[in-house]
């Protein structure tokens, strides 16, 4: 029973930090109607960020991580948008999505180029104690991550749909060419879409990285799971990142306990296979409406 | 010419980067030295640096272009999938090559012209056996492994040894190369309730795992080989690799032994690290290619593999070979190995494994 | 000989709480041309869409020559020729005019293999100009479909619903944006192709002009129901059509 | 008309003749590139005509070029020709092919990305762990490469000109498919499913046979890399793999004929070019690549009349304009 | 207040817009009219911003305003509805509406606003909630029309907004258009539906080949032959098509 628990609950853990990197597909798709294949590699970077302000520049911890933000929101927000999103968007999505893969290598090159090949300790934000939930060990990081986590969608789905800039930003991903005619800023509207993207990538790393490690590979296997996250949830609802996102930690769990570890990484993929063929818009998803 | 091309031929990128640069860095030293003292026979050696980007297929194709620009000898590579690949054309161009592959299919094949930097795991995990049946005596184990070519070899040998020796092995634990989340697996692993646990994975996979084990304070010694107590580990699990014990084959922690404590000390300086396992292997490769060349007389790929064979090298001649190291005749070495365990942060030599 | 071409009982189809067609039964005779008009969103596109197979009715059956196809595949109702336009552009953008109009003939041509080993056109070039020429756009013939004007794009869609060679039409606004001189040719093709083939057409259409003088039966829809039917003079001068839909 | 497809044919024949001359004088290292350029871009082929003219995302080529390498290395190992072995593998490519593209008739976009990302792992996970049959983690090792007698294609140019037939072979094969009926078919599934459908394109027959043929193709050149690697190992064809023939398909140009050899061509070549900027060619080489995507987004087959346009940019007038107007 | 000299433009290597100019006065609704691929939405593009213009000059209200994007235009006080379906699919009527004001100050003018054209098209109101993608195709284009009477614009170009309503309602805006004019608005229209259009309107153009053929007041293009021949559904040409 306790190892029940402590599967269920690390998988929750561990799942709600996949959540955290699915939003950012979902509100790119939201907002831009595209898939930034390097969001793994964006969660990977700020990290480095922060180590290389601590180590390079000698700056405090703290200091460090506000540096490592500005710096994200700046290079993975601004600059991604201005000098790839805003020239590529205009010729279809998929040209984007392909761009993106190679600015993935290029990011994961850099790092390990110019920073280190290996992974690197980075410390916590919050204390790592364990805390004992009926004979499952969880720590107070994880807990915060999933409040965080939970926040976060909330606040960014009262945003997007609640507030007048959030509807813009949608109708300048859902038919940018009306948005434009009826005055919507477009640019800026999926500028703010990178910003937010581009935060949040931070702030998962900092959540993240004492836990996996600083190094330039992560965003490999993240990406791809916090991407089938986003799928499996409905791509177009950030509520559905967070389901999908605990679905898969939990999943994947249970399996590696239970099943098999073998095929862990298979069949949490085949039974979300089996869900999105019964439901095609996706777990939380709605579906895209009238085609004919 | 008055130069030797060296061909280089590791992971520089992709997952095996780590490992391969390291492999890279601790042959540049050793060029470096060999070129200080006047190279071999006389000829400056010339590094040609080859990334396989961890894929065998390219591997195969850079050790063929490494040959096609002259090559004299290759240094790589380290995954084994690569090396079973790439060392059938060294083998057709009659090209020597020291590999840092601990698979034991490698030197099965009768391939004369592979050689080994360090000893394949059919003899290195073996060395553990000892410390399971006599100093912990345990009635039943568990191992946790990475699911990929170089865990899977492990565990195959652990299992047979293990059967060998009589100890039930209670649970068998594959986990996922980049796995980020071992919450799953120490579960089980707590729950099956084995005297000791063999742990066999990738540096940073160690050390989630080590990360992980302390916080469900999973209560039975951790044992591995090689990577387990790498400074490496130690570092990025900080305090949870206390207490974790590894067989190695060699370790920058030895000091005590002259040689590794020079190379340590060099490549911290030259590189603000500390070298691995793979430093230390790249190191010996390209110093065991000067020294045997040298004893060859000539740049002759057929006679160095033969000079190979059987050969041994002692320290004391060959200060940098930096322990007794044996060849035998396919190509697989033996030489003298450690016990290690972490204590405050640091590992620590418990004990040394004479050569089998 | 006089079963009705298309007979349409009972179709209902609702989505969430819109009941946008509400238990529909009509029947076109072989030959006719019928008029379905009727407010927006009285549920005349859903209703092409629930006889053409693009939506599942709820309820109902529809027969085709007295064969049921109630769930058959548009494809497959094509085959049995059933020709459609939809209210919205649907050309293929990035192919050229000529390919549109090859395409929309080539499936009619031989089986699947044997068109993957006859010719790139399924020998359908001089067909498919002779087309393009009649609705004026031979000059667009290379042209992407898709960087047409609307009213082009719209006439594209009209002639590929002829090369089929149908016996039922089912076009969903056809005069949409077209200019009123090309409609005027578009009118007396369908009326020629109706005398010559036998061509059965049913049109829904906004602009009475046109379906006044095109129609011979003319059917009017309401929130889903049917409220009238009848010649288009009879349909002009009743009152609760002008009150629902014609306006004073 | 006429003396443009003679012009095409007389390009076509000049670029043969040229991948014929290629590898003559090279050295072993070149040859081998140019062979495996040729392999991926028959890989390539077969997912362009999947996404750059049927429409359907698809991120598994990979792992058909892995079920056809595999059993290929399993048949010849056990002693089959190759020759028998390859029809073998095509087939079961192109039925695995057909069962992989039944998701697609349900769902689209990112969900096909899903499923068919989802496949490639499983079919990496199976010839990982089911060592008893693939050799798992260590992989197959030593496969012949084929003898046709009087042609042994032992050595590496030998296997070059093999290699380039079969290309050859594949590409006017694939020649053929695009320029019929179908292709137009597939693109129309590309364009408009609902409208296709409706003007009679069976959408259903036309999706399954888009992922079998492409499928196939990606079979094929699984075929051909077990013979030139002798080597084979489930890392070779995970997802990483997929992602990078996708690469292929948009670095060149979605939907035309060429694109794949171009796109084959950069990502197979540039690397290779370079490799003397030593530890950053990756670097480089994938700025390039975003730089390619920002300048020339549909592929790089359209960089000739890009530069044409630039170079001597002339404005057309309308088409109608020489029928005149009519209202004077 | 709009006039354009000599505008040439057009898609890329294309030349759409041979030149075309013209001038309309101050509250009052002009229609143009012609074959289809003239280049009467092209026309709208180009006063927009949203076309690649060659050479030539707008003026608006003797302003220089050529070139500029949409957003200035709308600065300036122009609106525009384009041909075809511009909704936003995912979002809801009502925010569909909201976004038509979304450049105004004073939001809560819009809303009332927004309150009264609901009044007028009925449909909206009932269906306000719902996703502007499940709209009929009539129903989208109310919902266009609607939105584009939400700010107070000195300039409306409208194409076809008769495309897909039905005839009273193109009748009620029609009625709209000349309620706005007479308030002082200026009305720039394409129509197909042309005999109707020409009847409310106070000018006729007729565009071919894009260029101006014609120009005048809308009841001497009516009364012409030869524009009832060529435009007006006219016989001519049907026979030597065949
Ligand atoms: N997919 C859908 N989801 C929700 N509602 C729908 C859908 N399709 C149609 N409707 C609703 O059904 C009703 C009928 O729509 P339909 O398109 O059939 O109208 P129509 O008679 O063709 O109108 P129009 O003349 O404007 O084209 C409308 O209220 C519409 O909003
Ligand atoms: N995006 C585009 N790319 C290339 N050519 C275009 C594009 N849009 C329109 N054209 C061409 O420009 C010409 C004029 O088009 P436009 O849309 O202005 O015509 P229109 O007069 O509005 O016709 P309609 O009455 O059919 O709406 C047509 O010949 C058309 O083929
Ligand atoms: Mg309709
Ligand atoms: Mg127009």
């Amino acid at each position: 029973m306790s190892q029940f628990l402590q599967v269920l609950l690390s998988g929750l853990a561990t799942g709600s930090i996949y959540a955290l990197v699915a939003i950012g597909f979902t509100l790119v798709w939201q907002a831009a109607q595209t898939v930034n294949f390097a969001q793994g590699e964006f969660v990977m970077l700020p990290a480095f960020f922060v180590l290389a302000c601590m180590s390079i520049l000698g700056m405090p911890f703290w200091a460090a991580l506000l540096a490592g933000l500005i710096l994200s929101v700046v290079i993975l927000g601004v600059l991604f948008k201005k000098l790839m999103v805003e020239p590529i968007l205009p010729h279809g999505g998929i040209t984007l999505i392909i761009a993106t893969m190679a600015l993935g290598i290029l990011l994961k090159e850099s790092v390990k180029e110019f920073y280190s090949a290996e992974a690197q300790p980075f410390p916590a934000m919050f204390p790592n104690d364990p805390i004992d939930v009926f004979g499952a060990v969880l720590s107070m990081q994880d807990i915060l991550n999933l409040v965080l986590c939970l926040g976060i969608v909330v606040l960014l789905t009262l945003f997007l749909n609640r507030t007048r800039t959030g509807r813009c930003m949608q109708a300048t991903a859902q038919n940018p060419a009306v948005a434009e005619i009826l005055g919507v800023n477009v640019k800026r509207m999926i500028l703010y879409t990178f910003l937010i993207n581009a935060a949040l990538a931070a702030l998962a790393s900092y959540l993240i990285t004492p836990v996996y490690l600083a190094k330039f590979s992560n965003g490999e296997t993240l990406g791809l799971i916090a991407f089938i996250a986003a799928i499996v949830g409905g791509f177009n609802q950030i509520r559905g990142a967070l389901v999908g996102g605990l679905l898969i930690g939990v999943l994947d769990n249970l399996t590696a306990a239970y099943v098999t570890a073998q095929y862990r990484a298979a069949l949490p993929l085949v039974l979300l296979i089996v869900i999105i063929l019964v439901r095609p818009q996706g777990i939380m998803g709605t579906s895209e409406g009238r085609t004919v | 010419e008055d130069t030797v091309k060296l061909g280089m031929v590791a992971e520089l990128s992709g997952a095996g980067a780590p490992a391969g640069t390291n492999w890279r860095d601790g042959i540049k030293i050793a060029v470096e030295e060999i070129n200080a003292e006047g190279g071999i026979l006389g000829k400056k050696i010339e590094l040609g640096e080859y990334d396989t980007q961890t894929d065998p297929q390219v591997s195969r194709a850079l050790v063929q272009k490494a040959i096609d620009e002259g090559a004299y000898a290759i240094l790589g590579t380290i995954y084994s999938g690569s090396t079973m690949v790439n060392m059938l054309v060294a083998q057709q161009n009659g090209t020597p090559q020291f590999v840092g592959s601990e698979s034991p299919s490698i030197v099965q094949k009768g391939n004369p012209f592979v050689f080994r930097t360090s000893s394949g795991s059919q003899k290195g995990i073996p060395a553990l056996t000892s410390y399971f049946t006599g100093t912990i005596k345990a009635k039943k184990v568990a191992v946790a492994w990475v699911n990929n070519e170089f865990g899977k070899g492990g565990h195959d040998v652990f299992t047979q040894e293990m059967k060998k020796a009589g100890i039930e092995i209670v649970a068998d634990v594959p986990s996922e190369q980049g796995q980020a989340d071992y919450a799953a697996d120490i579960a089980k692993l707590k729950q099956a309730g084995p005297d000791a646990v063999f742990v066999y994975m990738n540096q940073e996979e160690s050390a989630r795992f080590l990360i992980e084990a302390r916080k469900q304070s999973l209560p039975m010694p951790l044992v591995g080989e090689v990577t387990l107590t790498e400074a490496k580990v130690v570092e990025l699990a900080g305090s949870a690799a206390d207490g974790a014990i590894a067989h190695v084959g060699l370790t920058a922690s030895a000091t005590d032994v002259p040689g590794i404590g020079a190379f340590d000390k060099k490549f911290e300086e030259t590189f603000k690290r500390k070298p691995t396992h793979d430093a230390i292997k790249g190191y010996i490769g390209a110093w065991t290619t000067k020294y045997v060349t040298e004893m060859v007389g000539e740049l002759d790929g057929e006679a160095f593999a033969e000079k190979m064979h059987g050969l041994c090298l002692k320290a004391a001649d060959y200060p940098k070979i930096l322990l007794d190291t044996c060849w035998d005749e396919h190509g697989e070495m033996s030489r003298p190995s450690f016990m290690v365990q972490v204590k405050n942060g640091s590992p620590v030599v418990i004990g040394t494994v004479p050569a089998n | 000989m006089n079963t009705p071409i298309l007979s349409v009982r009972n179709i209902g189809k609702s989505f969430g709480g819109i009941r946008a067609v509400d238990g529909v039964s009509f029947e076109v005779n072989k030959g006719e041309i019928l008029g379905l008009i009727g407010p927006n969103g009285s549920g005349k596109s859903t209703l092409f869409n629930c006889i053409l197979g693009q939506l599942t009715p709820d309820a109902g059956e529809v027969t085709v020559n007295g064969k049921n196809v109630s769930g058959m595949r548009a494809s497959d109702l094509n085959k049995l020729g059933v020709g459609r336009t939809f209210q919205q552009l649907s050309v293929f953008p990035k192919m050229s005019v000529l390919d549109n109009i090859i395409l929309a003939g080539q499936e009619h041509h031989g089986t699947m293999l044997a068109r993957l080993f006859g010719p790139g056109d399924a020998g359908l070039t001089a067909e498919a100009e002779r087309m393009i020429a009649f609705f004026r756009l031979s000059h667009l013939r290379d042209t992407l479909a898709g960087s047409l004007s609307y009213g082009q794009q719209k006439l594209v869609d009209a002639a590929m619903a002829f090369m089929a060679g149908p016996r039922l039409v089912l076009l969903d606004e056809p005069a949409g944006g077209v200019n009123l001189t090309m409609l005027a040719n578009l009118k007396d093709r369908l009326v020629a192709y109706n005398a010559e083939h036998g061509t059965t057409f049913v049109v829904i259409e906004h602009n009475m002009e046109f379906v006044m003088s095109l129609c011979s039966r003319i059917i009017v829809l309401a929130e889903g129901n049917i409220i009238a039917e009848g010649t288009p003079d009879q349909i002009r001068s009743n009152q609760t059509v002008i009150d629902a839909y014609l306006g004073g | 008309m006429a003396k443009s497809s003679t012009i095409r044919i007389l390009v076509i024949l000049g670029l043969l003749a040229l991948a014929v001359a290629a590898p003559i004088g090279q050295k072993n290292y070149i040859i081998y590139i140019l062979t495996s350029w040729l392999i991926f871009t028959i890989a390539a082929m077969g997912l362009n005509l999947t996404l750059g003219y049927a429409g359907q995302i698809s991120l598994a080529q990979a792992s058909f070029m892995a079920i056809g390498a595999y059993i290929t290395a399993l048949l010849t190992l056990a002693g089959w020709h190759w020759i028998v072995a390859m029809p073998l593998a095509l087939l079961a490519c192109f039925v695995v092919g057909l069962l992989l593209g039944y998701p697609a008739l349900r769902v689209k976009g990112h969900f096909l990305a899903f499923v068919t990302l989802a496949f490639n792992t499983l079919v990496f996970l199976v010839l990982r762990n089911e060592d008893w049959l693939t050799g798992g983690s260590i992989g197959l090792v030593g496969m012949p490469r084929p003898d046709f007698g009087l042609f042994s294609t032992m050595k590496q140019l030998p296997f070059y000109y093999f290699t380039l037939a079969v290309t050859a072979f594949a590409a006017l094969a694939m020649w053929g498919i695009v320029r019929s009926p179908w292709g137009r078919a597939f693109k129309a599934l590309r364009e408009n499913p609902i409208r296709a459908e409706s003007l009679g394109v069976d959408t259903r027959r036309i999706t399954l046979l888009a992922f079998a043929i492409g499928s196939t193709y990606g079979g094929l050149a699984g075929t051909l890399i077990t013979p030139l690697v002798q080597f084979i190992e489930p890392g070779s064809f995970a997802l990483a793999h997929s992602l990078r023939i996708l690469l292929m398909v948009i670095v060149g140009g979605a939907g035309y004929f060429f694109g794949p050899w171009v796109g084959a061509g950069v990502v197979i070549l540039l690397p290779e070019i370079l490799r003397f900027t030593e530890g950053y060619y990756l670097i480089i080489y994938s700025a390039l690549v975003i730089v390619m995507l920002i300048f020339v987004p549909s592929g790089l087959i359209g960089v000739g009349a890009r530069i044409r346009d630039k170079i001597w940019p002339k404005q057309q007038v309308r088409a109608d304009m020489a029928e005149g107007a009519s209202l004077k | 207040m709009l006039e354009l000299k000599k505008i040439q433009g057009g898609y890329g290597k294309i030349t759409i817009l041979n030149g075309v100019s013209f001038s309309i006065p101050k509250a009052s609704i002009t229609t143009v009219i012609g074959p289809n691929g003239a280049g009467k939405s092209t026309v709208f593009k180009a006063i927009f911003g949203l076309l690649n213009i060659h050479s030539g000059q707008i003026l608006l209200d003797g302003q220089d305003v050529t070139r500029q994007t949409p957003r200035q235009m709308i600065g300036h006080g122009v609106t525009y509805v384009p041909q075809g379906r511009n909704v936003v699919p995912q979002l809801s009527v009502y925010h569909n509406l909201e976004l038509g004001g979304i450049t105004a100050s004073d939001q809560a003018n819009v809303r009332k606003r927004i309150d009264m054209v609901m009044d007028q098209f009925p449909m909206l109101r009932k269906f306000s909630d719902r996703k502007a993608i499940e709209l009929s195709g009539g129903q989208q284009k109310q919902l266009e029309v609607a939105r584009a009477l939400l700010l107070d614009p000195k300039l409306i170009l409208i194409d076809e907004p008769s495309i897909g309503l039905s005839p009273n309602l193109v009748q009620e805006v029609f009625q709209t258009l000349i309620r706005l004019r007479d308030q002082g608005v200026t009305i720039l229209m394409v129509e197909q539906n042309a005999k109707a259009a020409l009847a409310m309107s106070d000018y006729g153009l007729v565009l071919e080949l894009g260029q101006t053929r014609m120009h005048d007041k809308a009841s001497a293009l009516l009364s012409d032959p030869r524009v009832g021949q060529l435009f007006l559904g006219g016989h001519i040409e049907a026979e030597h098509a065949h």
